[in-house]
């Protein structure tokens, strides 16, 4: 129990101190695909830049705008943050795990879907257009990806046979990663990984250049903060996530002597998925709403129904 | 720049005897005046007729002469893109008003209504709305007596419609 | 501990049951609703139906509800008239309610086992569905497939 | 108030101050030519970036105004209510010689300067200035940051 | 071969070649405060009173500049010297409106008003934008110095 | 069917991040589909043509950089042969400075359709491309301060000639940049072009029939992309376009895509044009011997009586043309830019009409975008490339 | 853990559902009240399912999910196409048979 709370506190801890180097690295990474350096006067290279961003947020006037529904206003980009939070306290760093769950990963799953209602909610509450127009694309966005991602999930389920993250590594250690059974799964994950955590190609409840701000486009201070947060301890889980189901978590040489390493190849997995979304965000050009949900429905969805077929089927002659 | 040649100006003057008032050159570029009444078929035989094919209507502007009567010009620039030959047609606006053309080319859209609300020549037979100016606007900046620094006008004339 | 989690979640869930069917902000009616039955979900959780829990959050909060909201957003807010509420209908409306779950409370009280949480997976739940309730399920999935059917037909419009 | 909450108050402006001049987000707005330089200047060659400046696109979230090119009459009204949205603190920039006086263009549709209508804290004069005279601009206002006093009550701030 | 690159993501693969292969070219920028360039030697920057080598002006007040400016940014002030000639009193240059087209430049037959280098002028308040005779006067020592720099 | 009943009314702009400055739309919309569309512009109408009026021929110059600005010197090009026309003296020009003028009306035409590709590319998302077009984009500027000494607003040309002529420095900057550029391009093509994505949001997107485009006065690289050849540079040649081989891009699509096409294309040509003057351009003066017409040079005003005299006589009476009214138009980025000048023979012109390519290719927006949805939007107006300061003037 | 909490929980549930469901005349909400009656089935069901300790009781939840999502699906398509015929999701807006 105690070795739970612990493994607790260290994971939203550790997503919470995450967030502002992340967002500094982010910076770096784009700037350095953009040749230009990124933040560089604030601190040494600009590494105090997220502290920086933080205080102004901190001491920044925030702005309720008249007309708006004050509580859900208020309320919404908390569910931004919690959403992202419980989701991330059931996923297994290595050997850190706070909460054992039988179906880890359906729950993450279950806590992505309430933390879109943040978008939503922001959306409908703002009283602006922009808003309300980004909290609708973020609410058919859901619809959209809901179920493909299912399907893509159901297939590494079948071959599995668990929902529970441990067992996927430990099944992956014996068998072999899973991205070599089911490299299409693992595509439709991260494009659904994607649209999950809305970044670019499918950023479009936000649609900088369309929507203005889309549904943070009323917000200021720490509740437009909270929605950054809430959007790259997303980007963590679902990372954290993907190389648990393909790249076999925490396995590889070593770790099953020393936990500790098994941890940092864990986190390694991870940041090359975070340093992906940032290589996506700095590449691609942005779809088209019915674009992206024909995409969704109409390629991805029967590409992943066709793949769990596949799974039953490797199921079914390699007896795994 | 390719003007008509004097071959088609004669052609023109003999099918509108009475509507073309003057022809004038400069700098080889030919300038048609057209009396107002005519203007419509005028402009509608420029498009359609083989010689011509005046298919582009590239710019529609006005000048201002306070001390004519009637005080305003419309200056039309016709094109024919398959023939290469450009064509300037000057109407004067009497009683400050001129049959529209945005029939004929779409470009008159929008020149129209600049050429509106910078002199107040009302073109007739299409709805017409300030272009750049608020609507509430009350004077015609382009008129020869407007001054650069205008006048002073009501402070809502410039609040956000 | 679990009895703790039990009762704030279940007076939770009470709570926003009840914003919920008496907000007159729909939408707002809507976020309590969810509320409820994420708090419901965690019920669940407390005696160990985990998996139950984790797809009622799924499928009341991720499907169901979103789809409300979607819908409510496509109407117009400003023509939705407020309701006038006649006192006499709430008291009609409350008396029965209450009479009907005291009858509830009354006839389903007096067992004296007590609950044993036990925690069940999906593993679990699949096994007797699959086999023993394969007919049920086979049917409720045409009942989906019906449902669907007739939503877009009736949301289609004749064009 | 005794000394060493003075001390503690100080360091604490001192903090903001640094975090609020570090992380100065202006408005991507722009009516005229110097917009083109502003973006000229946000671009790979001088990097707005470096200096934690990343432009947003809706006024709720902007510190900075950084008015580029010309002011018309019609526009005004717009500037205005865009400035009355932005949360405080806040600052303007005015950049260009349309911003700062109406330029060539004292006619009768353009306004004679930002300062009309929104209180400016640096004047940056040229005809487009070059993106480097944008940043001495930055530099010029993070200094007056620097020297603001964000917890003084206002009673305080006419004392000293 | 169409469905073939469609499936295996040509086309989105090769952009991304491209922006990973740029995250590993050094950087373009111009590092402002901590390094600067020098603007070309034609740059119009703030306007500057050129000397003599004696030390007094070339200005002789004809007011070339002055008709030749489309913004009325320049005015001078003088009074009658002892010789009758014309003695600049005040020169002013107004940065508020200047346009900096250099068209000032052309127009003066004594080569007395010219155009830095300097960029940077920003200012806290509107007063110090107009240059008097004694900035400019200042601007023209350090255009001596940048002119005989650039010569060398 | 009847006026479809619009559900949302949304006000895009002034302060829009993809309206190209401050292009106002009023979309009514149902879903995210446009059902009306309006447009309101005139946000930065600096009345541009009345200050003109006020103004000498030889100070109105500067002006007409600020009315296009980021095509500048085309711009002044369209003045100065309008004003040389009006002179007669358009065959007097020496040739070294027609050739510098197609040099820097190119050069011109590189930069704005370098900045039109990034904020096109960056409002559909694509971030990169915008910030690698401002990096060549920083080269050309480059240029264009060694030239002329500023970097937006080059003032570069003069009535009869341009202002001074080329440094060596420049020539070799421009050779090292026509080489590496066509490299670049190719760059931009691999981020964008095959791209699926781009493919997607630009393709079948709208469309604008010849017809259509030709009967709304469309000019430029919209209409090239609607499949007419149409182009001053071709049609009536100015300068020395005569002499020049190249060739315009034309492509039948009428789409979003194939404007992308074309201006991709015309940066190709744009370089092409650039090396051959480069080939061709002759040693010589760069201004016109005229001391009606241009300053004289400096040596003449500083040691000669004469050359004083004739300075003055320039500055304060200013250039008289005759009286009478011309048109002429240059190829500018955006399409066919012309001035009407009427002079009365006085030195300030007496009606001066420019021809805005940008307000009359912008006019179809309200018809173009009905049907299509608030994404398609910006890329629609992206594509028209509108530049509000000249819209506007 | 007693079962009384879960038949509590559930009745209060039931009774909620049915104050609404009498009460409002908003489509959208009979709609929430009918979900909060099927829900207090659904804690009931669980309820015992614990308590007899097999898990048929779980079973039937998901039937009642599966219903439930069936229900809102039709139920928000004929909502959405009144409120497009007229204007208003008050049920007593509903009073015509046909259009």
């Amino acid at each position: 129990m105690t070795a739970n709370f612990l493994s607790l506190l260290f994971i939203v801890a550790l997503m919470l101190v995450a967030v502002p180097p992340i967002t500094y690295l982010e910076r770096k990474v784009l700037g350095h695909m953009q040749q230009r350096p990124g933040p560089m006067v604030v601190g040494f290279h600009g590494l105090l830049q997220p502290l920086a961003d933080a205080i102004k947020l901190i001491f920044k006037e925030d702005i309720i705008p008249r007309g708006a529904d004050r509580l859900l206003f208020m309320f919404a980009p908390s569910f931004s943050v919690f959403g992202a939070l419980l989701a991330a306290s059931v996923v297994p760093i290595g050997f850190i795990q706070a909460v054992p769950l039988k179906s880890g990963l359906l729950f993450v799953m279950a806590m992505s879907a309430i933390s879109i209602y943040a978008l939503v909610l922001a959306g409908y509450a703002s009283n602006s257009k922009y808003s309300f127009l980004g909290g609708m694309r973020a609410a058919a966005q859901v619809l959209g990806f809901e179920l493909p991602l299912g399907f893509a999930v159901m297939a590494v389920v079948l071959l599995y046979g668990t929902l529970d993250f441990n067992e996927m590594v430990k099944w992956q250690q014996e068998h072999g990663w899973g991205i070599l059974y089911q490299p299409i799964a693992f595509l439709l994950f991260l494009f659904m990984m994607v649209a999950e955590i809305g970044r670019p190609p499918f950023d479009l409840p936000e649609g900088e250049s369309e929507l203005v701000g889309g549904f943070h486009t009323e917000y200021s201070g720490m509740r437009f903060a909270a929605f950054y947060f809430g959007e790259y301890i997303n980007i963590i889980v679902l990372s954290l996530v993907v190389s648990l189901l393909f790249l076999g978590g925490w396995s590889g040489p070593f770790a099953d002597k020393y936990p500790l390493i098994g941890v940092i190849y864990h986190l390694l997995k991870a940041g090359f998925f975070i340093f992906l979304t940032f290589w996506l965000r700095a590449t691609f050009p942005r779809y088209r709403f019915d674009q992206m949900l024909s995409i969704m429905w109409k390629i991805m969805l029967p590409v992943a129904i066709v793949n769990v077929f596949v799974a039953a089927l490797q199921v079914f002659l390699l007896k795994l | 720049m390719k003007y008509v040649t004097p071959e088609l100006i004669e052609k023109l003057k003999s099918t509108f005897p009475k509507a073309v008032e003057s022809v004038g050159e400069f700098r080889q570029e030919v300038t048609v005046t057209v009396k107002k009444e005519f203007l419509i078929d005028f402009m509608r035989f420029l498009k359609v007729d083989k010689d011509f094919q005046m298919d582009m209507l590239v710019d529609l502007t006005a000048v201002d002469y306070p001390e004519r009567n009637p005080r305003f010009v419309v200056v039309y620039h016709l094109r024919s893109l398959s023939k290469r030959h450009n064509l300037r047609v000057k109407c004067w606006a009497e009683g400050e008003e001129l049959p529209s053309v945005v029939d004929i080319w779409k470009t008159a859209e929008w020149t129209e209504r600049e050429v509106y609300e910078m002199f107040g020549i009302r073109f007739l037979g299409r709805e017409l709305k300030k272009l750049l100016l608020p609507q509430r606007y009350p004077y015609f900046p382009l008129r020869k007596d407007f001054p650069l620094e205008g006048y002073e006008e009501p402070c809502e004339v410039w609040d956000w419609e | 501990m679990n009895e703790v989690f039990f009762y704030f979640f279940a007076v939770l869930s009470l709570v926003f049951g009840l914003v919920a069917v008496t907000s007159r902000n729909i939408v707002r009616g809507g976020v309590a609703l969810l509320g409820c039955f994420v708090s419901l979900g965690a019920v669940y959780f407390t005696v160990g139906a985990e998996f139950l829990g984790i797809v009622q959050v799924i499928v009341y909060g991720g499907a169901i509800i979103v789809l409300y909201l979607f819908a409510l957003m496509t109407m117009d807010f400003a023509t939705l008239k407020s309701e006038p509420i006649k006192m006499a209908i709430v008291a009609v409306g409350g008396a029965l309610a209450l009479t009907t779950s005291l009858l509830l409370f009354v006839g389903s009280s007096g067992i004296a086992e007590s609950v044993k949480p036990s925690i069940s997976g999906a593993e679990d739940i699949a096994v007797p569905m699959f086999f023993k309730f394969l007919l049920p399920f086979e049917a409720v999935s045409v009942l989906l497939l019906i449902a669907t059917v007739g939503a877009v037909a009736i949301g289609r419009r004749e064009d | 108030m005794g000394l060493k909450n003075g001390v503690f108050l100080a360091k604490l402006q001192d903090l903001i101050n640094w975090g609020r001049k570090g992380a100065l987000w202006p408005l991507a707005f722009a009516t005229a030519c110097c917009g083109i330089e502003m973006m000229a200047a946000a671009a790979s060659r001088y990097d707005f970036d470096r200096f934690g400046v990343i432009f947003r696109n809706t006024p709720r979230q902007c510190d900075l105004l950084i008015m580029c090119g010309t002011i018309s009459r019609k526009m005004a009204p717009i500037i205005k209510r865009l400035w009355d949205q932005m949360p405080n603190p806040k600052w303007a920039i005015a950049i260009g010689s349309c911003a700062i006086s109406g330029n060539i263009f004292q006619t009768y549709s353009t306004l004679r300067g930002l300062d009309c209508i929104v209180p400016v804290d640096v004047y940056v004069p040229g005809c487009a200035p070059k993106p480097e005279a944008f940043y001495e601009a930055l530099l010029m206002l993070q200094e007056k940051i620097k020297k603001e006093k964000p917890l003084a009550v206002e009673d305080e701030v006419r004392n000293s | 071969m169409e469905l073939l690159k469609k499936v295996s993501f040509v086309d989105l693969l090769k952009g991304m070649r491209v922006t990973l292969r740029t995250m590993f070219k050094p950087t373009v920028t111009l590092h402002y405060p901590f390094e600067k360039e020098k603007p070309r030697s034609r740059f119009r920057g703030v306007h500057a009173l050129k000397l003599n080598p004696d030390g007094s002006l070339r200005c002789e007040a004809c007011y070339l500049c002055a008709t030749m400016c489309p913004s009325n940014v320049i005015d001078m002030e003088m009074t009658e010297g002892e010789n009758g000639e014309k003695v600049l009193v005040d020169f002013t240059v107004d940065l508020t409106r200047c346009l900096f087209c250099g068209l000032c430049v052309e127009a003066c037959p004594r080569d007395a008003i010219v155009m830095t280098d300097i960029y940077e002028f920003s200012q806290y308040s509107l007063g110090k934008l107009v240059l008097h005779k004694e900035d400019l006067v200042k601007f023209g020592e350090y255009y001596r110095k940048w002119e005989r720099e650039a010569n060398e | 069917m009847g006026k479809e009943k619009a559900d949302l009314v949304l006000n895009m702009g002034p302060q829009h991040p993809s309206t190209h400055g401050v292009l106002r739309l009023i979309l009514e919309l149902k879903g995210e589909k446009i059902v009306n569309a309006d447009t309101v512009i005139g946000y930065v109408h600096r009345g541009v043509e009345k200050l003109a009026e006020n103004r000498k021929y030889l100070q109105v110059l500067p002006v007409f950089d600020r009315v296009d600005y980021v095509s500048a010197s085309s711009n002044e090009l369209g003045f100065v042969l309008a004003v040389e026309k009006l002179l007669g003296i358009e065959k007097e020009v020496p040739e070294r400075a027609q050739y510098l003028r197609v040099i820097m009306a190119e050069l011109t035409r590189i930069s704005s359709h370098l900045l039109w590709l990034g904020t096109h590319a960056l409002e559909l998302g694509a971030m990169s491309v915008f910030l690698y077009a401002f990096r060549e984009r920083e080269k050309v500027l480059d240029l264009f301060e060694e030239i002329a000494g500023g970097r937006l607003h080059t003032g570069y040309m003069r009535i009869g000639g341009v202002a001074c002529d080329a440094t060596p420095k420049f020539l070799e900057e421009l050779r090292d940049f026509l080489n590496f550029f066509p490299k670049k391009i190719d760059e931009y093509e691999t981020l964008l072009t095959e791209n699926r994505i781009w493919l997607s949001r630009t393709k079948g997107v709208g469309v604008i029939d010849k017809e259509t485009a030709v009967n709304w006065g469309i000019t430029g690289p919209t209409l090239r992309a609607a499949g007419c050849d149409y182009d001053v540079r071709k049609y009536y040649p100015y300068c020395v376009y005569d002499r020049l081989d190249f060739e315009v891009p034309v492509f039948d699509g009428g789409d979003v895509y194939d404007r992308y096409r074309v201006r991709m294309e015309e940066m190709r040509q744009s370089v092409r044009i650039i090396e051959q003057c480069l080939e061709q351009m002759p040693e010589g003066a760069v201004k016109i011997d005229d001391p009606q017409v241009i300053l004289p040079p400096k040596q003449d005003v500083y040691n000669t009586m004469v050359g004083l005299i004739q300075h003055f006589e320039l500055v304060i009476h200013g250039i008289k043309p005759p009286p009478g009214e011309v048109y002429a138009a240059v190829e500018g980025p955006r399409g066919e830019l012309g001035y009407y000048i009427v002079s009365d023979g006085s030195d300030k012109p007496y009606r001066l009409r420019i021809r805005p390519p940008s307000l009359i290719n912008i006019a179809i927006m309200p018809e173009l975008l009905k049907g299509h949805y608030v994404a398609d939007v910006i890329s629609i107006i992206g594509s028209l490339d509108p530049l509000m300061g000249e819209v506007d003037r | 853990m007693s079962p009384v909490n879960f038949f509590v929980l559930s009745s209060l549930l039931f009774g909620i559902g049915l104050f609404g469901l009498i009460v409002r005349r908003n489509v959208i909400t009979v709609f929430f009240s009918l979900e909060l009656l099927l829900n207090s089935a659904n804690v009931l069901l669980v309820g015992f399912s614990k308590l007899h300790g097999n898990l048929y009781g779980e079973i039937f939840v998901f039937f009642v999910l599966a219903v439930a999502a069936a229900e809102a699906a039709v139920g928000l398509a004929i909502v959405v196409a009144l409120y497009r015929l007229t204007g208003s999701i008050d049920t007593s807006d509903f009073r015509r048979l046909r259009w």
